[in-house]
């Protein structure tokens, strides 16, 4: 038995993504770094023998999951189970929290300008995002943040998958107004909303 | 500077028809409107933008839109701002634009809406990948065997920070549930069911925040629709008396209730909940609003 | 995409064996006897490049499995303990059963403000509570305790050394009731804890 076997019958008989000090659990003849190089090598053999599976990395750990273009044929079975997708006001919620966590409800509710509490709860349901403490503060607001199982639904290795506040396009915002001493140009009297404040914070 | 788009449903004054049900709130259907038109979004036409929103909005009828409350709060948000527009501007500082706090929570909101769009095209993606279908059932180790790590101290610690919330302390108001027009409906029927006539002004929590009285009030109006009570106000800005309808009854009896209100006579708005624990609706997340 | 590959992706992603009729809808290309073929040849390929996995028939058709030899790596994979700490919610609804028990989910979930089935339940698992008998009263609820390996593992020989100092809140200390309008301003009335959401005079 070679390590990237070993390796190859845990992630198999695995359900969820598992990270290498947890593969590695299999073996004493194993640590985090031989389950590492087992993994590149299953990757490689994988991809070189043109399986229609392959070793992906994701929710900080590793999995098997077969390859995109084998999508068409799959979707033909009702034996093979498919992840339900989420709504729009679920996605939006997670966006937020997402970048803001650790976030209370309030805080969702005001930047989505709608009340929130019924998709919070679906989010808990659906272990995409848990309780991760309170607030201090008046009452204790509980706060959210998402979880492994949000990283695994949305095929994240982490978080830093997600681009930063930074990277993000904002369609409104003249590229001028980007830069506060140009604010001249946008016509004297326009006000300009601090720009720290319209970004997101990752968190 | 802007070239009003009329859309095919456009009327002739160029506000855009929209269809309500497709924005997530309000936030986005500003946003939609402001980007139709090219508008600037550091220099929004409060008055034109504002009357847009009022005609989208108009004549939709609250049960078919989801968060009728926090539209008619945006529309009242925008009305403010325009009356503040129309007061002379001292000085040009940001802080003096009524307007930059809309501003700042629309870039925000702009850019979730980016996010939503990045999540959505990594779920389409991970969707096209399948995990493995069948995993046997495999014997799992019992969780008394797992050596577990946690101290009393952290117990102890978990237990200090313990509180339970006191419907009396109104610095620590539970609210469970989403502001629902179901809700205060209830609300209404339960309290006219001790009482034959309320104060609207009653029936309005301060502690809970403008939604809860907009939906109050558009619970009144859905029952005064279905003709399940009977609105009398003697002069505008007085008093807005409701009262029960019922056949049955006498339609405008003396009631006590006015001069002498118990505190168990509108509170108990669930008379036939059993439990009272059940009633707290347990599986939702309680915070407190500020 | 080959039929050897679409056979693998199949049997990959099903939830019960399949027989080779049912695999071949998944393409039109396929018919039985091409996926019979294609079956052939991915349990020639597992075998000589040695993979952990297998293709068996069993009674319903074809799947993949792991090879019987990697058996106790998996067993051992299952069996390694983990150690593992309790998180914020466990450790908190640890504590409110510890002090308030005999307690049901539902005044549990009072105290804590959130739906708490998944905690106990993580916490029956670990064998830190168990079920210690039933309420009286509408559905006669279950009532929860902490058990023997509490006690152990905290270092108590009874219930009564769990610490009740003064900063306890009074809540866990002394066994008041949670129910909270049992007092002569409620002239007797029903208890109701939802009437705070309802309550039509700010106090």
């Amino acid at each position: 038995m070679n390590p990237a076997q070993i390796v190859e019958a845990v992630l198999f008989a695995s359900d969820s993504p598992l990270r290498p000090e947890e593969i590695s659990r299999a073996d004493e003849s194993l640590n985090e770094d031989s389950v590492e190089a087992a993994l590149h090598q299953l990757r490689i053999l994988y991809d070189e023998s043109e399986r229609a599976i392959q070793v992906v990395e994701v929710a900080e750990g590793y999995q098997i999951v077969t390859r995109a273009e084998f999508a068409p044929y799959l979707e033909r079975f009702d034996s093979v189970p498919r992840p339900s997708r989420l709504s729009g006001p679920a996605l939006e919620t997670l966006a937020i929290i997402a970048y803001r966590q650790p976030i209370g409800r309030l805080e969702v509710e005001y930047i989505r300008g709608v009340s929130s509490a019924g998709v919070i709860r679906t989010l808990l349901d659906r272990e995409l995002i848990e309780i991760v403490g309170r607030a201090e503060g008046l009452g204790r607001p509980l706060l959210y943040g998402t979880t492994r199982h949000f990283l695994e639904h949305f095929g994240f290795r982490t978080l830093d998958d997600l681009p930063r506040p930074e990277e993000l396009p904002v369609i409104l915002r003249e590229p001028v107004s980007i830069l506060p001493d140009e604010d001249d140009e946008q016509g004297g009297s326009d006000p300009d909303p601090s720009q720290e404040e319209m970004t997101l914070e990752a968190g | 500077m802007t070239s009003t788009l009329v859309q095919p449903g456009g009327d002739r004054d160029g506000i855009l028809v929209v269809d309500l049900e497709r924005f997530q709130g309000p936030l986005d259907l500003l946003l939609h409107l402001i980007r139709q038109q090219d508008i600037d979004i550091f220099d929004i036409p409060i008055s034109r933008i504002t009357q847009q929103f009022l005609k989208a909005i108009q004549g939709v009828a609250p049960e078919n839109l989801d968060h009728a409350g926090e539209f008619l709060e945006m529309a009242a948000t925008l009305i403010r701002i325009k009356a503040q527009m129309l007061l002379p501007r001292y000085g040009e500082e940001v802080d003096d634009d009524p307007r930059a706090e809309l501003v700042r929570r629309l870039l925000e909101y702009e850019q979730i809406r980016e996010v939503v769009g990045i999540l959505s095209a990594a779920e389409a993606d991970r969707a096209r990948r399948f995990i493995r279908g069948y995993v046997p059932p495999r014997p799992r180790a019992s969780g008394r065997d797992q050596p577990l790590e946690s101290t009393w101290e952290e117990v102890f610690a978990a237990a200090l920070e313990v509180r339970l919330p006191d419907p009396r302390d109104p610095t620590h108001r539970v609210t469970t549930r989403e502001v629902a027009m179901e809700d205060k409906i209830t609300l209404i029927l339960s309290t006219l069911e001790s009482v034959t006539r309320v104060e609207f002004r009653r029936l309005l929590d301060p502690l809970l925040g403008t939604m809860h009285g907009v939906m109050t009030f558009l619970a009144t109006l859905e029952l005064g629709r279905r003709r399940a009570l009977r609105m009398r106000q003697a002069s505008p800005f007085a008093e807005l008396w409701i009262y029960r309808r019922d056949p049955s009854d006498d339609p405008w009896p003396d009631d006590a209730w006015p001069d002498a209100p118990g505190p168990d006579g509108p509170t108990n708005h669930q008379p036939d909940d059993p439990g009272g624990i059940q009633a707290q609706s347990p599986t939702e997340p309680q915070e407190t609003l500020q």
